[in-house]
C-alpha cells in the first residue's frame, strides 16, 4: 500500500495549509477521529484553490496533497470526473487495476489502487475528497455542482 | 423412525431426508433410544452444519473486534460482518443495507422502535396526545414495550380484537386506527393461532391517518418470503434463533430517511461520530443504533442461515411447511376432545398449530408427549392475552419447520392418543 | 515464531506454549506465512477450543428455547442456560445468582443501569436535580449513556478529570461527588491508559453522599479476580468477547434490592409474570431484565470461558499479565520517540499499553506493524475524550493477554523500529 | 413422573373447593399461567383448614390434594416441617431417594419424588405449597410463622 509516490506526498505535501476560499468545511473520519479543514476557491468553473489543513496518516495526507495537485487548475466538470474516477478505484476493494485511460485521468492517484483493498484505510484515502466535494457544493451551491456533473454518470 | 419412514407422500414436500442431515441435533435420540420429533420450532429452531460450521470458522480463523482495526483479523471480521448485513439485506429485499439494523433479539428490535418514538421529535414522538394500536394476538414482545412507552408518554395504547375463527377483527378499522395514532404494530404471523394477518388492509389504514407501521415478522421470516418493500411497513422486526440462526441476534429494518431522523437509543462505542465529554454527535444508521461490540458471530451466522434458507428456496419451504399444516389439521380432527385455537383450514396461516385436548392440561399433554419423544410447547406461548381471549389457560403448541415430515404429524397424533388413555 | 520461542523467560509466566494449543487461531499465519502476533485483546480477545466444543455441543444437542418448556431439550437447555448463571455468580463472588443479568454487551449492560435509574421512583431516580459523576477515562459505552440520560431527564453530568501520568485526578473529590450526586459511574481499568483505578476512595465518597456506584469491569473481569462484594459496588458491567467468550454477551451484576426495587428496561417475553392488554407485571429479577430469547448458546459459552479462566487461576492470569506489562514497558522505553499515554511504570495497571510514535500517525504504525503479522489497535479506542486531554489524535495500542508471550514484545519492539526507519 | 398415586389425587382431589379461612392468597405460575386461590383457616396453632380453587396441570392439582390431605389438623410447626421436608425432595433435582422417614414424613407425597428431575414442573408441585406459606404467614403473621419453625431449620 505504501507506495513511493504515496511516501513522496507525505513527506512534501502540496499546497498544504489554509489560504482564502469561498467556503470551507471541517470534515471528521469517526473510525480514528482524523480531521480535515478544507477552503476551496472559485474563478468561474475554474478551481483555482484547494487549501487544507488537518491531522491524519500518511494516506489521508498524501491523498490531500494528490487532490491539490490532481484539481487545481481544472474546470469543474473535469474535477468532477477525476473525483469521481478516484472514488470508483478507491471502492473497488482491489479488484480494479488501473488501465491507461485511468492513469490518465488520475496521475499519481493512482498509486492509491493498493490502498482500497484495506476498506479501514479507504475512509483515509477518501476523507479530502469527500470534503473537497462538500465544499464545492457549498461554493457554488448543489445546482451549480449537478450542472457540471460529467456526462453518463451520476454524483 | 422419522428417519427412515418421512411419511405419506404429499405434493410440495422438499426432500427431507436430505435436509435433515444437516441438522445435527435431528439425529440426537431422548429417553432411552427414542428417537426426537422435534416439533417446537415456533419457539426456536435447529441449526444446520453450513451455520455451525460459519461459527466455528468464524472463530478459528477470523475473529476479531470490527470496524476500527488496520489488522488482517480485523478487516476480516469486519467484511463478515457487514458481509452478513448484505445478505439479511437481500433476504428481505431492503432497498438499503444501511436500513439493516442487528439487535440480540426480535424483543431489542421491537424495544428499540417504541424507544425511539417515544425520544423523537415531532411528527414521529408519542406523547399524550396520541395513540398506540396493537393487536389481542401480539407476542408479549409486541405489547410490553408498547406499553410501557404508553405508561412513560401518557400515550394511549389500542389494540384489535380476535375472532372466534382465531383472526384479526378489523371490522372497526376505522375507529381503532385514528388521526391521532403515531403507530400500527402487529404480527404477521401469530405464534399462537399461526393466523397470517392481511398487512394490506392496515397498512392502507395506516398511510390514510399517517401513522408508522411496525411489522412483527419473527414467525413469518423464517418460514416464507418477507420483502419489505411489498410489505410497505416502516419497520420489520425478527429474531435469527427461529430461522436456522444463532441465539443472540435479531434483526431491525427500518425506512432509512425514518432511521436518519430518529434519535438513538442505547449509546457507546460504534454509535458515535465524535464525543467530547460534554456531548456526542452519532454515526448515521445503521450504526447509530448498534452501540458497543456488535454481535459478530452471529450475525455472520445469520448471514449462513439466509444463505441456506436462499438455497433451498423460501417458496419452496412455504409450501412444504403448507403441506405439513394441511396434512397436521387434517390429521388432528381424527382426535376426539381436540379443539384447534386458531384457524382451522391451512389458508393464510402458518405451520403453527395450537389445541387444548378435553380438559388434560396441555403441561400433562406436553410431558407425556416429551416421554414418547415428541417436542412441543405448552403454556401461553407468551402471548397469554390470546388464552384470555379464548378462554384457556394454556394451550398444546406444534409448530412446524422445513425438516418436519408427514411421519412427525404421525407420531404427534399417535402420542395424543395415547395421552387420552393416560388421563382417561 | 513465538510458538517455538516464548523468549525471554520472566518469573510468573504461565506455561503459554500449552495454553496457546488451546487457541485455534492463534496458529494461522497472516500476510504469507507470517505468524500472527495477536497484541489487540483489549478490543476483544480469542476463544480456546473449550468455548468453542462448547457452543458446538449446546447447538449439535441441546438446543431449545429455554424456561418455559417441558420436553428433555428445554430442559436441558435451561439447565446449561441457568448453569452458566451459577458459573458467572460463582466467578464475580456474587451473593446470589439472581443478580447476574445476561446481556448482549457490557455496553447494553451500562445503558441498562442508567436507563433504569431515569426510570425509577425516588430514591433512586435521576432527574434535573441530580448529579451523575463519571470520569474523562472512560470508553464511549460508560459516557454516552450517561449523557443521554442527562438529556432526557435534564441531570447534571459531572466528571473526574485526568493527571499528567495517566491516572484519575481525584484532589477534588468531593466536589465533584456532592449530595446531589445519584450515580457514580467508572472504568475498573481503562481500555486506553491501563490504569487499574482506586475503587476504595470513590465507593467511600459516593456512600457517604449516598450515590449508587456503577463499575466498568470490561477490562478488569477477563484479567484480574473480580470480586462484587469486595468491590462494594452496586453495579459492576463487563462483556464476554473480551474474556474468552462469545461475541453477543455481556453481564450486569446488580445488589439484589436494587434490581427489586427499579423498574425494566426492554419489555417483552421472560421478563414478565403475567400480561393482560392493558397492564403487566414483571417477573423477579434476573428475568425481570432479559427481555425475550436469551443469548442461550453465548451464555454458554461464556460459562465454559470462565471455567477455562478459573481453570488456570485468575491471580495466575494477572500475575502472567503484569510480567509481560512490566517486560514491554521496559522495552518499549527503548524505542526512540516513543511516548507512553499513561502510567509508566507497572504498578496499579493492567496489560494494556498505548503509546505515539514521534508524529507518525498510529494508523501508519498499525499498518505497518500488520504487514509484519503483529495486530494492534489504532485509534481513539472509543475513549476519544483521552486523547483530547493528552492532546493527540490517537494512540496505537498493544494489550497482552493469557496467551501472550514475552517474544510477542519482542516481536513488537522489532516491528516499530521497523516502522521508524520505514517513515524516517 | 406420574405415579399412580398422582393421578389418583388429581382425579379424585381432597378438599377441593372455597371454604371459610383466615386468609387469602392468589399465586400465580408465571411460567405456564397457572394459577391458585387458597386459603387457611387456625384454630390457635392447628391448621383447621385449606381449602383451595385454581386451574393446573396434574402435578399442581394432584400436589394440592396432597398438601390438604397432609396439612390439615396438624399443629403448625409440624406442618412447616412437612412443608420444608417437601421443598427439599421438590429441589432435589431427583438426587434424593426418600428414605423411610422421609416417608413418614410425607406419605403420598413422596411419589413427588420424580417430578423433582423435571426443573419446568417444579413450579407446579410447589404453587400450593408455597401459596400455603404465604397464607399462614398473612393470617398469622411473619413472626407467628418464625416462633413455630421447627427447630434446627431455618425457614
Ligand atoms: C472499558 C470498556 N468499557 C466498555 C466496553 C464496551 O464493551 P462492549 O463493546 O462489548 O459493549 C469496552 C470495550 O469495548 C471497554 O474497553
Ligand atoms: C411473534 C413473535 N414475536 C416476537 C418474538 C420474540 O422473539 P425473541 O424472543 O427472539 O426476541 C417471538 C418469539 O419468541 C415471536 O414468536
Amino acid at each position: 500500500m505504501y507506495q513511493d509516490v504515496i511516501l513522496d506526498h507525505y513527506k512534501h505535501p502540496h499546497g498544504r495549509g489554509l489560504r482564502d476560499g469561498d467556503a470551507e468545511v471541517h470534515h471528521v473520519n469517526p473510525t480514528c477521529g482524523d480531521e480535515i479543514t478544507l477552503r476551496v476557491r472559485y474563478e468561474g468553473q475554474v478551481v483555482a484553490d484547494v487549501s487544507y489543513e488537518g491531522q491524519g496518516c500518511s494516506i489521508s495526507q498524501a491523498s490531500a496533497s494528490v487532490l491539490n495537485e490532481l484539481l487545481v487548475g481544472k474546470e469543474l466538470p473535469e474535477a468532477l470526473g477525476i473525483q469521481e474516477t478516484f472514488l470508483e478505484l478507491m471502492q473497488s476493494r482491489g479488484q480494479v487495476v488501473p488501465d491507461d485511460a485511468m492513469e490518465e485521468v488520475l496521475e499519481d492517484a493512482v498509486a492509491f489502487a493498493g490502498v482500497s483493498k484495506y476498506p479501514a484505510r479507504v475512509k483515509c484515502a477518501l476523507l479530502s475528497w469527500m470534503a473537497w466535494k462538500d465544499a464545492t457544493a457549498q461554493a457554488l451551491g448543489d445546482a451549480g455542482l449537478k450542472d457540471s456533473a460529467p456526462k453518463g454518470r451520476t454524483a | 423412525m422419522t428417519q427412515t419412514h418421512p411419511g405419506p407422500v404429499l405434493p410440495g414436500l422438499l426432500d427431507t431426508e436430505t435436509i435433515r442431515k444437516d441438522f445435527p441435533i435431528l439425529h440426537r435420540t431422548v429417553h432411552g433410544g427414542k428417537p426426537l420429533v422435534y416439533l417446537d420450532n415456533a419457539a426456536s429452531s435447529h441449526k444446520p452444519r453450513q451455520v455451525l460450521d460459519a461459527l466455528n470458522d468464524y472463530y478459528e480463523q477470523h475473529h476479531s473486534n470490527v470496524h476500527r482495526g488496520v489488522h488482517v483479523l480485523a478487516e476480516e471480521a469486519t467484511a463478515l460482518y457487514e458481509g452478513a448485513r448484505d445478505k439479511v439485506a437481500a433476504f428481505i429485499n431492503a432497498p438499503s443495507r444501511d436500513e439493516v439494523i442487528f439487535t440480540k433479539n426480535a424483543s431489542e428490535s421491537l424495544n428499540l422502535v417504541a424507544n425511539m418514538l417515544g425520544w423523537a421529535d415531532e411528527p414521529y414522538r408519542v406523547d399524550a396526545r396520541t395513540e398506540i394500536v396493537i393487536t389481542e394476538m401480539e407476542h408479549h414482545s409486541n405489547i410490553v414495550p408498547w406499553q410501557l412507552l404508553a405508561q412513560r408518554t401518557g400515550a394511549e395504547l389500542k389494540w384489535f380484537g380476535l375472532t372466534d375463527d382465531g383472526r384479526l377483527d378489523l371490522s372497526d378499522i376505522d375507529r381503532i386506527i385514528t388521526e391521532r395514532t403515531k403507530v400500527v404494530s402487529f404480527v404477521l404471523v401469530s405464534n399462537v393461532l399461526g393466523t397470517l394477518n392481511p398487512v394490506d388492509r392496515i397498512v392502507r389504514r395506516a398511510q390514510e391517518v399517517g401513522a408508522l407501521v411496525v411489522i412483527d415478522a419473527s414467525q413469518a421470516a423464517p418460514h416464507m418470503r418477507v420483502d419489505v418493500q411489498s410489505l410497505g411497513a416502516d419497520f420489520v422486526a425478527f429474531t435469527g434463533h427461529k430461522m436456522c440462526g444463532p441465539t443472540g441476534i435479531g434483526v431491525l429494518w427500518g425506512r432509512q430517511e425514518l432511521l436518519e431522523d430518529l434519535p438513538p437509543f442505547l449509546g457507546g462505542g460504534e454509535m458515535i461520530e465524535t464525543v467530547t465529554m460534554s456531548s456526542s454527535t452519532y454515526a448515521a444508521a445503521p450504526y447509530k443504533f448498534e452501540a458497543g461490540t456488535p454481535p459478530i458471530a452471529q450475525a455472520v451466522g445469520l448471514g449462513a442461515a439466509v444463505d441456506y434458507l436462499s438455497g433451498i428456496g423460501m417458496e419452496k419451504i412455504a409450501a412444504h411447511e403448507h403441506a405439513i399444516t394441511r396434512y397436521a389439521l387434517d390429521r388432528l380432527a381424527e382426535v376426539p376432545d381436540l379443539r384447534i385455537i386458531g384457524p382451522v383450514t391451512g389458508e393464510d396461516r402458518g405451520a403453527t398449530i395450537s389445541f387444548t385436548l378435553g380438559d388434560i392440561h396441555p403441561h400433562d399433554v406436553g410431558q407425556v408427549l416429551d416421554e414418547q419423544g415428541i417436542a412441543v410447547r405448552v403454556g401461553h406461548h407468551c402471548a397469554r392475552p390470546v388464552c384470555l381471549r379464548y378462554g384457556i389457560p394454556a394451550t398444546t403448541r406444534a409448530s412446524f419447520y422445513l425438516y418436519s415430515t408427514p411421519a412427525e404429524v404421525d407420531a404427534l397424533v399417535t402420542g395424543l392418543e395415547y395421552v387420552r388413555r393416560f388421563f382417561g
